[in-house]
């Protein structure tokens, strides 16, 4: 498949050889305010083109599994959050599962629907900055702005219910930290109205102009198969058509109860996979959040929020891994236990590590300005691709 | 001839002739270029300081925030706080520079954007040189920046400078294309290349209308002039660089392009020259397609707009009556108010160059708050996009608009 | 490449159009906010209201501290040092640090505190100029002279207690 | 002696010999540096300040139009388009030595005799009393663009041509051969 690839992506002998131009060399980052944090990417061009990008990472390594190995696990949770920090309470989540499924310690039902509604704000947070920052990748600044100021809604919310506003450490190994009100329950409902209003909004100023799809589709395009090979998951496997969507095919944390569409790129407007795709399959994904969060307000069960767990946890010998589905992907959580306090061994599978690995196969023969397109379509986010 | 520098030379000489009898001509005449020099500095000082302040201001109010408010009230004095920063800036030269074409390069983006105003008028008679080749002039010397702007591509030794400088001289050459078209149509149209002789033929009777107002206007007189105008705006916005075609500077993906490297008062040149080549676009814009000095606000004498305006009251004065009445005072008042203008000589030239100036900086202001808005709104293109725009939209739409122009010219000649 | 669709002049118009119809869309978009209200408040002189749950600054209320150190081993990161005149209940607490520059304002330590007396407040500027200063004393500074104080009375309280238990025995 | 000098000041105090001095310094020494310049790139950029002050004899001479034309022409298009092929071609960021070897010495050394006398015949032929023309106004183009299409329609046609095909061929080689 790569050679065939190779072959179809490589310029011509003869054009290579005719009007051949001095290749560069260009480092785009760590300090570069496309690269979406301290990712350097070494890039080979020859004019405008790119000839090959390398990412290069490890900028912001914080040794998160280690340390992670030598705490007890309730105080390795909040390094947890610090690990993507656009979707903190997804990544809490999935360690919370990982510990509980390994522990066999049971979550109350109401604690199960704050965690959805948790994890599903900060999906439309994280996609709404995913969104923004798109745009300013292509150089609109505005959209950003109006991302921002839905996002921060969004942020409020969690701040009401969990305390932070960014790095939330709201799930607990039992359960969640607070308990829901009668007050954020209106203002979640207040906000689900704002956010479908705006959203048609969005669009007319983004999705569908003509500039906008000019640049994104057809760009960067990943076919099923690449998909599948490179280990893509979350929006960007399910932008290359792949309806594949931890929620839905292994549920977890009552997912199974709630009535969602799982979007997929079709090449609206070009190519399936193309950037604008990974774009759109976000976009939506913001409104199947709010018809989520919605079912699981109405739904929700009175009871206890945090189920007691010992002091000192101790998780039986053995290990356990639990995929969920972060807003950028699949994340879980691989923890190896030894019955000790702390975990012999954790290791976390990333998705933006791992989309992260697709670069330089995509970013082959584009022009310069393609590189930044499609590395932002990938929404990577450098904290959990670094740890 | 009545270009500004000869008056004033011609009036020096005549007060001060005992003591200039003995100096050469040539010596009065460079104080007086030097004398206009300075006034379009000071005008492109300006048009940066106002530039920037209603540049952040409308782009703080697009974006549901305030822009700057602090420095003085509303933030007036932001540009200059940012200018006085610039002045007392570092200046740093990168250590593998070319010095030469470092320290050349923005002198000669400045000097490229300030070549313009030379021809510019601001109104009938506010002009520095009334040049027969005013419009091939304008158009001609972009080429100057474009040099400019690949000297600070190349002279800091960046590779960021290097592309920006590249796409900016790609870019800018490729709508000098169609921007000429445009210029073309309204030369065929009008018969002239120059810029006060083209502002008077659209003043010039149309449609019937001795004074057709507004309705003189390019755009009006000719759907291709019509059509030009939009392409003669997009292609501005294309060779100043401006959002949605800043790619030269693109901060996403060059981190700032061809000034990537400067600093300080440098960079305050390269930022000055972007705002005043704005400002000539739009200026040329308003000039060559939207009327010039002429209307919308009617200058005395000409009797602009009061024509449109009794047809106007007539045509209401068969349904509402009231309303022709208020039309009517209207007209009353604004024609009085001429008369008692018109009485004097002296305040009569003065109040029309001024309404002159109003109006040919108004609408140029007007345009320039396009560029911010649209600045504000889109992202930016590509550069093959940019290409392909130029050569497969622009460039045929318009030759199609010179040859309407070209028939149109020859089936109605004026 | 690819080959030159038959409708390609069709495609090219209604790609021009969509250009210029796209535009106008996004330029109506934002003229319209521009006349709007803003969202962002004027910072200083407006305050955001921060909701009780908010993370931010520790308070101790000393008084109801017993010098669990719960606190303390509850920290992932260790930023809390506490130092006392005594022991639990009757123990005095001398020194009280956090250290910001390493807190994670995870809420653990409040959390495990017993008798609640260690709360994150809703006070969130935490500008320091210098290093030093990310190190926070919440407790009440106290002098030499207190701490003896203290520790006399605790000593005596001590010694009072023992001459009542030792007494007590005694007296059935 | 003493004659010439104030012949000299006399020339020099009318303003359009000033300004011939001027551009001629300024053209001479750009085209100094064009062609003595170890950097191929600052050659290239000397070569525009020749070109401009090629633009300044022009406009002294009276004929506006030329200039502009000059500055659109040579500095717009053909120096842009040298400094295109400069700046892609060669390694960024290292200056250029020139390679001489004694092939190009001999060849350049033929090349500029016969430059030379071109030059030198140019010079002894040429009727050097030019003025500003007489009666014509100063830009006015309708004059050239009746010439062009009048009495130099064949000449003007065969270069637009010319240049066309050129166009065609360029397109040709930068073609990508892909099928």
């Amino acid at each position: 498949m790569s050679e065939a690839n190779v072959t179809e992506t490589a310029p011509p002998a003869s054009r290579r050889d005719s009007l051949r131009t001095e290749e560069m060399l260009l480092n785009m980052g760590p300090q570069h305010p496309s690269t979406h944090g301290v990712l350097r990417l070494v890039v080979r061009t020859d004019g405008e083109m790119v000839r090959e990008s390398w990412p290069q990472i490890g900028f912001l390594h914080r040794c998160f599994e280690k340390i992670a190995e030598s705490l007890p696990y309730a105080q390795a949770l909040p390094y947890a959050d610090r690990m993507d920090y656009l979707g903190s309470v997804n990544n809490g989540l999935a360690f919370c599962l990982g510990v509980e499924k390994l522990g066999a310690i049971e979550v109350s039902e109401r604690a199960a629907h704050l965690r959805v509604i948790a994890a599903e704000l900060n999906r439309i947070a994280s996609h709404l900055i995913a969104f923004g920052t798109y745009a300013l990748d292509l150089g609109a600044f505005t959209p950003f702005i109006y991302g921002f100021r839905e996002r921060e809604m969004a942020v409020s919310i969690l701040e009401k219910l969990s305390g932070g506003r960014l790095l939330y450490h709201y799930p607990r190994i039992g359960g969640v930290a607070n308990d829901l009100t009668p007050e954020i329950a209106s203002d979640i409902r207040a906000f689900l109205v704002q956010m479908r209003k705006v959203w048609p909004e969005y669009n007319a100023l983004l999705s569908d102009n003509q500039i906008f799809v000019k640049r994104t589709a057809n760009v960067g395009v990943v076919t099923r198969e690449q998909a599948i090979a490179w280990g893509f998951t979350g929006p960007c496997l399910r932008a290359s058509g792949v309806r594949f969507d931890l929620r839905k095919d292994q549920p977890y944390s009552l997912y199974e109860r709630f009535a969602f569409d799982v979007p997929i790129g079709e090449g609206t407007k070009g190519t399936t996979g193309d950037c604008w795709d990974r774009y759109w399959v976000r976009m939506v994904e913001i409104l199947e959040s709010c018809r989520i969060v919605e079912q699981a307000l109405d739904g929700i069960p009175e009871g206890p929020v945090l189920t007691k767990v010992p002091r000192v946890l101790k998780l039986p010998k053995g290990e356990v891994y639990v995929p969920c589905e972060n807003p950028r992907g699949e994340l879980g959580f691989y923890i190896v236990s030894d019955g000790d306090p702390k975990a012999l061994r954790i290791k976390s599978r990333g998705p933006s590590f791992c989309n992260l690995s697709i670069v330089n196969e995509i970013c082959r023969d584009v022009l310069l300005a393609d590189v930044v397109a499609i590395l932002g379509s990938i929404d990577i986010v450098l904290g959990e691709v670094d740890r | 001839m009545d270009d500004i520098i000869l008056q004033f030379h011609t009036s020096a000489v005549a007060v001060l002739w005992p003591l200039l009898s003995k100096v050469p001509t040539w010596i009065t005449y460079a104080v007086a270029y030097s004398v206009g020099g300075c006034v379009v500095l000071g005008w492109i000082a300006l048009m940066a300081i106002v530039g920037t302040y209603g540049e952040r201001r409308i782009a703080g109010f697009i974006q549901v925030r305030y822009g700057p408010n602090r420095v003085g009230p509303q933030g007036i004095f932001q540009p200059l706080a940012d200018g006085i920063k610039l002045l007392c800036k570092e200046d740093t030269v990168p250590n593998v520079a070319n010095r030469a074409l470092f320290f050349v390069a923005p002198v000669l983006v400045l000097l490229g954007a300030m070549i313009p105003f030379a021809v510019l008028p601001f109104s009938e008679r506010i002009v520095l040189t009334n040049m027969e080749l005013a419009l091939y002039y304008v158009l001609a010397f972009q080429a100057i920046e474009v040099i400019g702007i690949l000297m600070a591509g190349w002279g800091p030794g960046s590779k960021w400078s290097l592309y920006g400088g590249m796409r900016l001289a790609a870019q800018m050459l490729s709508y000098e294309i169609p921007l000429g078209l445009c210029a073309l149509v309204i030369i065929l149209l009008s018969g002239s290349l120059n810029l006060g002789e083209i502002a008077r033929w659209q003043a010039g009777p149309f449609l019937g209308m001795e004074h057709p107002w507004i309705f003189g206007w390019a755009v009006f007189r000719s759907p291709a002039a019509l059509i030009a105008f939009f392409m003669f705006y997009v292609g501005g916005l294309a060779a100043t660089k401006r959002a949605p075609f800043d790619l030269p500077e693109a901060e996403s993906e060059l981190v700032a392009g061809y000034h990537t490297e400067y600093a300080g008062i440098r960079f305050a040149f390269f930022f000055m020259a972007e705002y005043a080549a704005m400002y000539v676009v739009c200026a040329m814009s308003a000039i060559l397609f939207l009327g010039g000095w002429h209307g919308p606000i009617p200058r005395p004498e000409t009797a602009e707009g009061f024509e449109f305006m009794k047809t106007w009251s007539d045509l209401i004065q068969a349904g509402a009556p009231g309303a022709a009445t208020f039309v009517d005072r209207c007209t009353l008042f604004v024609s009085s108010l001429w008369s008692v203008v018109s009485s004097n000589d002296g305040i009569r030239l003065i109040a029309r160059e001024a309404i002159g100036a109003a109006n040919v900086v108004g609408k140029s202001f007007f345009l320039y708050f396009v560029m911010i808005w649209a600045r504000w709104t889109f992202p930016r293109i590509r550069i093959d996009q940019v290409m392909h725009l130029c050569l497969k939209v622009l460039l045929p739409i318009g030759l199609g608009c010179v040859i309407w122009a070209a028939v149109q010219v020859v089936l109605f000649p004026h | 490449m690819t080959r030159r669709p038959k409708n390609a002049f069709r495609l090219y118009c209604t790609d021009v159009w969509a250009g210029i119809y796209t535009t106008c869309v996004g330029l109506g978009v934002t003229i319209r906010y521009l006349f709007g209200k803003n969202v962002t408040m004027l910072y200083p002189e407006v305050r955001p209201e921060i909701p009780p749950t908010h993370r931010g600054l520790h308070a101790l209320d000393e008084s109801k501290c017993i010098l669990c150190r719960l606190c303390a081993t509850n920290c992932p990161v260790g930023c809390i040092a506490i130092e006392s005149a005594g022991k639990g209940k009757t123990g005095m607490v001398t020194r009280y640090d956090v250290d910001y520059s390493q807190c994670l304002f995870c809420n653990l330590c409040a959390e495990a505190c017993p008798t609640k007396c260690l709360r994150l407040t809703e006070a969130y500027s935490m500008i320091r100029g210098r290093r030093e200063d990310c190190v926070l004393r919440l407790a009440r500074p106290k002098s030499q002279s207190e701490i003896d104080e203290h520790m006399v009375k605790l000593a005596r309280r001590e010694a009072e207690k023992k001459a009542a238990s030792k007494e007590a025995p005694e007296t059935p | 002696m003493k004659e010439i000098i104030v012949r000299l000041v006399q020339i020099l105090s009318e303003g359009t010999n000033i300004s011939f001095v001027l551009i001629t310094v300024l053209v001479l020494a750009s085209a100094t540096v064009a062609a003595l310049s170890r950097s191929v790139v600052q050659a290239a950029f000397a070569l525009f300040f020749t070109l401009l002050g090629m633009a300044g004899y022009y406009v002294l001479l009276g004929s506006g139009f030329l200039a502009i034309t000059q500055i659109v022409i040579y500095v717009g298009g053909i120096l842009v388009l040298l400094m295109f092929g400069i700046l892609l071609t060669n390694r960024p960021l290292q200056r250029e030595k020139a390679d001489a070897g004694r092939l190009y010495l001999v060849a350049g050394a033929i090349g500029a005799v016969l430059f030379l006398g071109v030059l030198v015949h140019v010079i002894v032929a040429a009727p050097w009393a030019v003025g500003v023309a007489p009666g014509a106004p100063a830009g006015d183009v309708r004059p050239i663009g009746r010439l062009l299409f009048d009495r130099y329609l064949l000449a003007f046609e065969v270069a637009g041509m010319t240049l066309l095909l050129c166009l065609v061929g360029a397109a040709y080689l930068v073609r990508r051969r892909d099928q």
